[in-house]
């Protein structure tokens, strides 16, 4: 019971003391942010307005942006209106970047998470496997494919999945999250396939997840092969470790010593290396969004680049860069219950 | 390396000061050495094979002019009479929707996407790991402070979304998206040689090295930096590929090369349009990525196989 | 004793190890050297004999200016070690070090020749280098060809011999030895302690020498100093420690190496048997440190901590209650 | 001695695949372990000690290492042709064995109790029905067996969260805890302070003699084998180059190796130190041809370095050196005669 609370109380510690860490780093993202959406040239409020805008609106809006005061004054009122959750409108879209943001982060995040699910269930079992057979056809092949994954960029993927299984074979739709006619089920969480099942359209969840698949498994591959090597690689580390041989010494059988002792300590870089790959593909997504037709916030993100459309490009920036931060905190969670090292570590300091 | 042949023998001893015998033991030294590191990495075929790519790679692009069949459809041109050929006799990738030789600008492309690489390389490599050394060497100070939380500040966010945003702002061209990108990646660089360093600088060598009287100078670049040159040029070999993944994603959505002038990504994503008919506008310019990538990361692994031998 | 070379006076360093408490973060200390004050005259191999925890590195290391002290301070030949803020180069040119363990004290990318170099380039700017060098490995008993080897191309021993020329290229009076055979095998390490003894004699040099081998220590010191936990336990002249150890703590340790020799079987004070684990230095316990483990406890030990008494001759002094007149023991 | 040894190692050579060459760091090793016996295994660092031992349990990671040639028997069957199944049956109940740096034999990301129970509860197929207390009180037996107090609290700490000196003491009760027939000990307590050595080399000495168990004790130091063996086997490079009962290998050591090693051991009762062995251990990936030694050894013949010396006896069969010096008086005049060693 006392270790229990102790424990609870160093969680507690240790959440408070990287939430403090992150605000400053989010404090200097946004400085970061403003400075490439203020400084770099070109007039934002010309930019907003287009090339044939008369001088005077641009002024007006100068005035209404506070283009006109010193760049510290800018971003206090910049950020204080960051703060309150208002980015201000999209030139792309013509709404309240707030309200885009809330219907694009949802459909990148199923996606994301889909492709996340792929990676660490094929990157665990694929790395084990390649582990266990280590140097049998089993594990060459293995490497070979995952080579090919790590070095073939995901729109690559996208496309010949596009080419192969939407349009040439037409086994799987290629374009949007649902077909059209599907009733979209009530939203709760944002994912279609969640809400789907929660509202009990098993319709709309099969068609759902099938609109996932390609632009899923495109996503996926990359990072699945990252986490296949990482993890025949430190199996294969651990392998010759001496607690490995220890415990084949107390006799032991095999099947507990592999699948136990050594696969914990195997994970924790796979684990790590993935919650990273996680929010990085968030990010990475934008192609194959791009090319799937899936109304992600990368996509957005982009378009919004492409039309320099500052108001969203920031707010893209920022949400993104807190998504990372967070799993960043997820990552050290996950590997601190893993590796009572780290734990004892932390509990030293404070 | 355990050796035999270094037993003393003291009646060599005085004849080595002769600066002419020195420098030709030195030079028979380094022979040895070079000899060494390419039996070991010869030993992998796939690294072998990684070093043939890339050196491939590296001749054609520099001499594309001379390579291309046909160097001129890297320019403005047109020949609509060849529109959409096929991969075929005359034209091995097949031509794209207005008859230009997909192989000619294959490898032009190959120029660009390798200019891209080795000017973002140099230009983040120095600063990072500059950067990481002085933050490393004088950890807990507020130097390191400094540095590190600023680091930390580009760390946190996916540097792609951050490279696509800079080069946004920029006029879209080769220049601006090498800029946009080596704003993003010195971190990654800093990150590794501040781990690096500051593990380093407890070595008793470089203890050693401040307790004889040496300056920083010396200490970083003299001591610490010679003992992280295997993981720098292991990463730099990963990243030209990752450089290259990146600086065709930017030509995809038009923010890197222009056209006419064939970046891969832009020809890849030009090509999209014709899947799946004529598919081979698209795949031939993103297997010639693949295989760009595919190059580095074969002869980056291989040096770190092989730096890891040496190690040991 | 003639000259005093080096003075350790009331000397202290207390790490701080850690934090406590959210908001007033009070700092964990942990008393690595508590109060420490021994001399070295010229000419002498003072050693320093301890186990984990018992402060003997950090004292070498604020000898050679890696840490500064927390409390008071060494002298060398009278001058204050920490008055300057950063040590002056001729200081560092007169104290040098030999570290444990050679392949990370000698820095595997440069060349023998790179590394004694340095300390020529630093200290003896317009003498010829390359002779230099040379005549620093003949000194050693190296051959000249060693110069363009890389510290792996030698074996463990040459390494050690490598570090100990750099050290003397700086031509240092006073020598610290940071137990420098304890990384190498038994079949070695005579040739490295005999090389150090023979480069004494030649040149007049002075050793403090840091180990926790006592046999290594009995066939090399000239003074012997013991340590426990950051204070000294007793200091005697070599011969005296080893054949009459006062201290409880010296007698257990002697009691403790496994010897190969009936003779010195004999020098095994049988009667104290090693009990206990040595306390963490974060958490010293009060009274004597010693305590926890000594098989003559008595009530004062766990209350009042021993001072230092003189035990014997030529300076033999204990820090124990057992050899404190009836006085203490009130 | 007529009856089956408890372990007899022949003629076992191993070799490990690395990068650029093999190694072949054991050539030839002969060793044999009678019940009850307490033999000590010494050498320097990089002898193959540890090898020898992680082969004999088959723990020895296999690629790198080749098992080139040898047997190993174990009551009489051989350990090299043993399957899978068999291999679980041996270890634990017939030979465990406490690895060197208990830091590295401990699993970090598991609890002391989660090891020792799966070892207690795999010891044999009776304990593997054993219900979860009873594994337990065992466990906390096997701790309080090795002098550990709150056994109870230990079972549930992470092996970081120990001192040197008690994690040593979990190797030695774990590896106790199955209840070997022979216990293999590589270098117990050399990780630890002197004073904290010496208990556990006691602690280690009472159990053994307590429960009948035979063992190898590894080590470099002579001191350590003096204090607790029978019988010593000397390694070098890769063979074994002397064995003999400990008292006669300390009154009369035979092999110029051991005679090296001896005079270079610091005394307690000081005299000096003697200059020890010139040169190095050999390149393993080209050793020296014949006898390994013949580089560094003050009595070299021409045939040290065409011919690799068979264990010979020196009086009687108890006390042999692998040593041309100790052949027929006539052979080793022949020898001589050869002239010098260039």
């Amino acid at each position: 019971m006392q270790r229990q609370a102790d424990a609870l109380r160093r969680l507690g510690l240790f959440l408070a003391r990287r939430l403090v860490q992150s605000i400053f780093v989010l404090f200097g993202l946004s400085i970061l942010i403003f400075t490439i959406a203020r400084v770099l040239p070109g007039d934002p409020a010309r930019t907003a307005l287009g090339a044939r805008a008369p001088q005077e609106t641009v002024d007006r809006l100068r005035e209404e942006m506070h283009l006109n005061d010193t760049l510290p004054v800018q971003y206090t009122y910049w950020l204080g209106d960051a703060l309150r959750g208002d980015f201000g409108m999209s030139l792309v879209t013509r709404r309240s970047v707030t309200t885009d943001i809330a219907e694009f982060l949802p459909a990148s995040l199923e996606l994301v998470i889909f492709a996340g699910v792929l990676t660490l269930v094929g990157g665990i079992a694929l790395g084990t496997l390649s582990a266990r057979y280590k140097d049998s056809w089993v594990d060459n092949l293995i490497r070979i494919l995952s080579y090919a994954g790590v070095v073939t960029p995901a729109f690559i993927f996208a496309i010949i999945f596009l080419l192969v299984f939407g349009l040439a074979l037409d086994w799987l739709p290629s374009i949007g999250r649902l077909s059209e006619g599907v009733p979209k089920p009530p939203l709760v969480t944002g994912l279609i396939t969640v809400d789907a099942l929660l509202a009990g359209q098993l319709a709309t969840f099969w068609d759902a997840l099938q609109h996932l698949i390609m632009p899923g498994v495109a996503l996926a591959l990359g990072s699945m092969a990252q986490e296949a090597r990482i993890t025949r690689a430190t199996m294969a580390d651990n392998l010759n470790k001496d607690y490995i041989a220890a415990e084949r010494a107390l006799g032991i059988p095999e099947r507990v010593v592999m699948g136990r002792f050594l696969l914990k300590p195997s994970l924790i870089p796979t684990i790590s290396i993935f919650a990273l790959d996680f929010a990085a593909n968030l990010a990475n997504a934008f192609l194959v969004e791009l090319i799937f037709n899936w109304p992600g916030i990368s996509r957005y993100g982009v378009n919004a680049m492409l039309r320099k459309d500052l108001n969203a490009i920031t707010a893209v920036i920022l949400i993104l860069g807190v998504v990372f931060i967070l799993m960043n905190i997820v990552v050290d969670l996950v590997v601190g219950a893993l590796d009572p090292r780290i734990r004892l570590r932390a509990a030293r300091s404070d | 390396m355990l050796n035999n042949a270094s037993q003393p023998d003291h009646a060599v001893g005085r004849s080595a000061i002769d600066p002419h015998r020195l420098a030709q033991i030195e030079r028979r030294n380094r022979r040895e050495r070079w000899g060494r590191a390419w039996y070991k990495f010869s030993r992998n075929p796939l690294s072998v094979l990684g070093l043939i790519m890339v050196v491939t790679i590296t001749l054609m692009a520099i001499f594309a002019p001379f390579v291309a069949p046909y160097p001129q459809h890297a320019e403005p041109f047109t020949d609509f009479a060849n529109a959409s050929k096929p991969p075929g006799g005359q034209y091995l990738f097949g031509t794209d929707e207005i008859g230009r030789d997909i192989l000619s600008r294959c490898i032009f492309g190959f120029r660009y996407a390798l200019v891209m690489g080795v000017a973002v390389l140099s230009l983040v490599v120095p600063v990072g790991v500059l950067l990481g050394l002085v933050a490393g060497y004088f950890q807990g100070t507020i130097i390191d402070t400094i540095i590190m939380r600023v680091t930390d500040i580009f760390l946190s966010v996916p540097p792609l979304i951050l490279a696509l945003a800079v080069a946004s702002v920029l006029q879209p061209n080769l220049t601006n998206a090498m800029l946009a990108v080596s704003l993003m990646w010195w971190p990654w660089y800093t990150r590794l040689v501040y781990g690096l360093a500051s593990a380093l600088r407890n070595e008793y060598f470089v203890v050693s090295a401040e307790t004889i009287g040496a300056g920083t100078g010396h200490i970083l670049f003299r001591e610490i930096l010679p003992n992280m040159v295997s993981p720098i040029l292991t990463k730099m070999s990963l990243d030209m590929g990752w450089v290259v993944i990146i600086g065709s994603m930017l030509s995809f959505v038009g923010l890197g090369v222009q056209p006419p002038t064939p970046g891969l990504g832009t020809m890849v994503a030009a090509g999209a349009r014709f899947l799946p008919d004529q598919w081979w506008i698209a795949i031939f310019p993103a297997l010639a990525i693949v295989v760009v990538v595919l190059g580095f990361n074969l002869l980056g692994d291989g040096l770190r196989d092989l730096f890891s031998a040496e190690e040991s | 004793m003639s000259e005093i070379v080096l003075r350790v006076e009331a000397l202290k360093k207390h790490f701080v190890v850690a934090h406590k408490g959210l908001i007033r973060r009070e700092p964990v200390t942990v008393k690595a050297v508590d109060g420490v004050s021994f001399e070295i005259g010229r000419g002498e191999t003072v050693g320093l004999v301890g186990e984990s925890g018992s402060g003997k590195s950090t004292i070498a290391y604020i000898a050679m200016g890696m840490y500064l002290p927390t409390s008071g301070t060494i002298y060398y030949r009278d001058r204050d070690l920490f008055r300057e803020k950063k040590r002056p180069l001729d200081l560092k040119r007169e104290i040098q070090i030999v570290f444990q363990d050679p392949s990370s004290s000698l820095n595997p990318r440069q060349t023998v020749r790179q590394i004694l170099e340095l300390p020529l380039r630093i200290h003896q700017a317009g003498a010829n280098r390359l002779e230099e060098v040379v005549r620093l490995l003949d000194l050693v008993d190296l051959p000249a060809e060693v110069m363009h080897k890389y510290p792996r191309q030698l074996s463990g021993g040459e390494r050690q011999i490598v570090a100990i020329a750099r050290a003397l290229a700086t031509r240092p009076s006073l020598v610290v030895l940071d137990e420098p055979t304890s990384a190498l095998d038994v079949s070695v390490q005579g040739k490295v302690i005999n090389l150090l003894i023979r480069l004494q004699r030649e040149l007049g040099l002075t050793y403090l020498f840091i180990s926790h081998d006592l046999s290594v220590m009995r066939n090399f010191a000239s003074r012997v100093a013991i340590l426990y936990l950051g204070r000294i336990a007793e200091v005697a002249s070599t011969r005296q420690f080893f054949e009459n150890p006062q201290h409880p703590y010296t007698q257990m340790l002697l009691s403790s190496i496994p010897v190969i020799s009936e003779e010195e079987e004999k020098l095994r004070p049988a009667k104290v048997v090693s009990s206990g684990e040595i306390p963490s230095p974060v958490n010293l316990p009060p009274g004597c440190s010693f305590h926890t483990r000594c098989p003559y406890v008595m009530d004062v030990c766990r209350r009042v901590d021993p001072a230092l008494v003189e035990v014997g001759d030529n300076g033999h002094v204990a820090r124990c209650h057992l050899h404190e007149q009836p006085l203490a023991q009130k | 001695m007529a009856e089956t040894p408890l372990l007899e190692v022949k003629n076992l050579s191993v070799s490990f695949r690395v990068y650029g060459g093999m190694l072949r760091v054991l050539d030839g090793v002969n060793l044999t372990v009678h019940a009850g016996e307490k033999v000590g295994l010494v050498g320097e660092t990089g002898c193959g000690k540890t090898t020898t031992m992680k082969t004999i349990l088959r723990v020895v990671p296999q690629p790198p290492a080749v098992i080139n040639s040898g047997e190993i028997r174990f009551k009489g069957r051989e350990v090299l042709k043993m399957r899978q199944r068999e291999l679980t049956d041996m270890r634990g109940q017939g030979i465990s064995m406490i690895f060197q740096d208990p830091t590295a034999a401990l699993n970090p990301v598991f609890t002391v109790g989660q090891q020792l129970e799966a070892a207690i509860r795999y010891a044999s197929a009776e304990s593997r029905r054993m219900p979860r207390q009873e594994v337990r009180r065992r466990a906390v037996r096997a701790l309080s067996e090795v002098a550990l107090a709150d056994p109870e609290r230990l079972l549930d700490s992470y092996p970081a969260q120990l001192s040197g000196g008690m994690r040593q003491r979990v190797c030695i009760g774990m590896a106790l805890s199955t209840e070997p027939e022979l216990l293999i000990a590589d270098e117990p307590g050399t990780a630890l302070d002197v004073t904290i050595q010496d208990q556990v080399l006691r602690l280690l000495h009472r159990l053994v003699e307590e429960k009948h168990t035979s063992v190898i004790l590894i080590t470099h130091t002579l001191g350590i084998v003096r204090q607790i063996t029978d019988r010593v086997y000397v390694m070098y490079a890769g063979s074994v180059v002397e064995v003999a009962p400990t008292r006669r290998l300390f009154a009369q050591p035979s092999h110029p190796y051991t005679q090296g090693l001896m005079a270079a051991v610091p005394r307690l009762s000081g005299g000096g130190i003697s200059d020890g062995i010139p040169g190095r251990i050999p390149d393993y990936m080209n050793p020296p041809t014949g006898c390994r030694f013949h580089p560094r050894c003050p009595h070299a013949m021409p045939v040290c370095k065409r011919q690799k010396p068979a264990l010979l006896a020196i009086e009687d069969a108890e006390h042999q050196a692998a040593c041309f010096l100790y052949d027929a008086p006539e052979r080793v005049r022949a020898y001589q005669q050869e002239g010098g060693l260039t």
